[in-house]
């Protein structure tokens, strides 16, 4: 089985993922980036697309990104 | 409207299916590629819904938690429905700053902020039966 | 087994589901922090049973894939369901590289992976009436 799973693992490798931190605080760069220059938000797609990552990997940067309580942004929007 | 996915997703109302479900319609919606506000929007959202049936509907007890989300061309509907406790007034439960449970230290803010995040929030409730939300988000970033 | 948490989802047999599905079960199972080799595990076994569904199950049409995930105290059960074509002979199956979609380039490896990646897999099916793969997997991270 030992070998099954590394023949597999071979063949099929698994993208090496980066910390979930550097992904989001890279995020935050590139949403300011696009902000100045275009006026808008990236879209999840082309935050996989710039940053060179999955999809998953992105929302799950996200969720852990995700600090200000809903009740905060309310209350200082 | 045309559905182009549906999903349905059911879980208990422990406290750690709060992020869960957050998780789940964010990885779903991501499908209709929608920006970072508009997401972010949802997850919001979604939040203050199952957290309202963890605390409100289930006070004493675990019970069922069910969410559908459907997308469509321009954007998301998201189903939230627990047969928990229920709401006596709907009108008085939806205002700004109302909540049954200040002992809890809760803002009372929930509803308010599902409307303000999202584009439509209906919501269905009767005492003993349970409680079903109903909110819609368009995405700008769509077509 | 002492059950500590289950989820149940339902969705139709898209190609795109099949992520949606994967990072689903995955933030389900990261609950009981598993270490990285062990998602990995899960997130590659349920890719195939999904996949399979998809391709094999409901060839010519889309039909609903359910997936049960229940996590107890030393790791997670994971059972993927559909109501396709069913496998006439289920140990042919299951043997490494036996593909029934040569033309497809299918590799034949998807039983063979979801066996080498996870602790347990059982494979019940009746032709026209459907499929259930259900899987085990314990956590060396966890007590
Ligand atoms: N799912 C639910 N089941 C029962 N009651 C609910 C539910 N959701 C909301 N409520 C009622 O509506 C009130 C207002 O909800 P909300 O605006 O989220 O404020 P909060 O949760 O801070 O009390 C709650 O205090 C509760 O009485
Ligand atoms: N959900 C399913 N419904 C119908 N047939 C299936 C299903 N899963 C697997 N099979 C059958 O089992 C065979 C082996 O599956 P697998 O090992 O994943 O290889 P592959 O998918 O590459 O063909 C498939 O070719 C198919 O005939
Ligand atoms: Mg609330
Ligand atoms: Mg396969």
């Amino acid at each position: 089985v030992g070998e099954i799973r590394r023949f597999l693992r071979d063949d099929n490798p698994i993208r090496v993922s980066r910390s979930v931190k550097e992904i989001a605080s890279k995020i935050i760069k590139f949403k300011e980036e696009l902000l100045k220059e275009k006026g808008r938000e990236p879209t999840i797609n082309e935050i996989a697309e710039k940053l060179g990552v999955e999809l998953e990997e992105v929302i799950l940067a996200l969720e852990s990104s995700q600090k200000i309580s809903s009740l905060d942004e309310v209350v200082y929007q | 409207m045309i559905i182009k996915n549906e999903m349905k997703l059911e879980f208990p109302s422990r406290s750690q299916n709060e992020a869960f479900a957050r998780i789940t319609v964010a990885a779903f919606a991501s499908q209709l590629d929608p920006n970072l506000e508009e997401l972010a929007d949802i997850k919001t959202a979604v939040s203050e819904a199952v957290t309202n049936s963890i605390i409100h509907g289930y006070p004493n007890e675990i019970g069922p938690i069910k969410i559908i989300a459907r997308l469509f061309e321009q954007g998301i509907e998201i189903i939230i429905e627990d047969n928990g406790k229920g709401i006596e007034d709907i009108e008085q439960a939806r205002q700004p700053l109302y909540t049954s449970k200040p002992e809890l230290e809760r803002s009372g803010m929930g509803f308010t902020v599902m409307e303000s995040f999202m584009d439509l929030l209906e919501v269905e409730s009767e005492p003993g039966k349970g409680t079903k939300v109903r909110m819609i988000k368009y995405f700008k970033s769509q077509g």
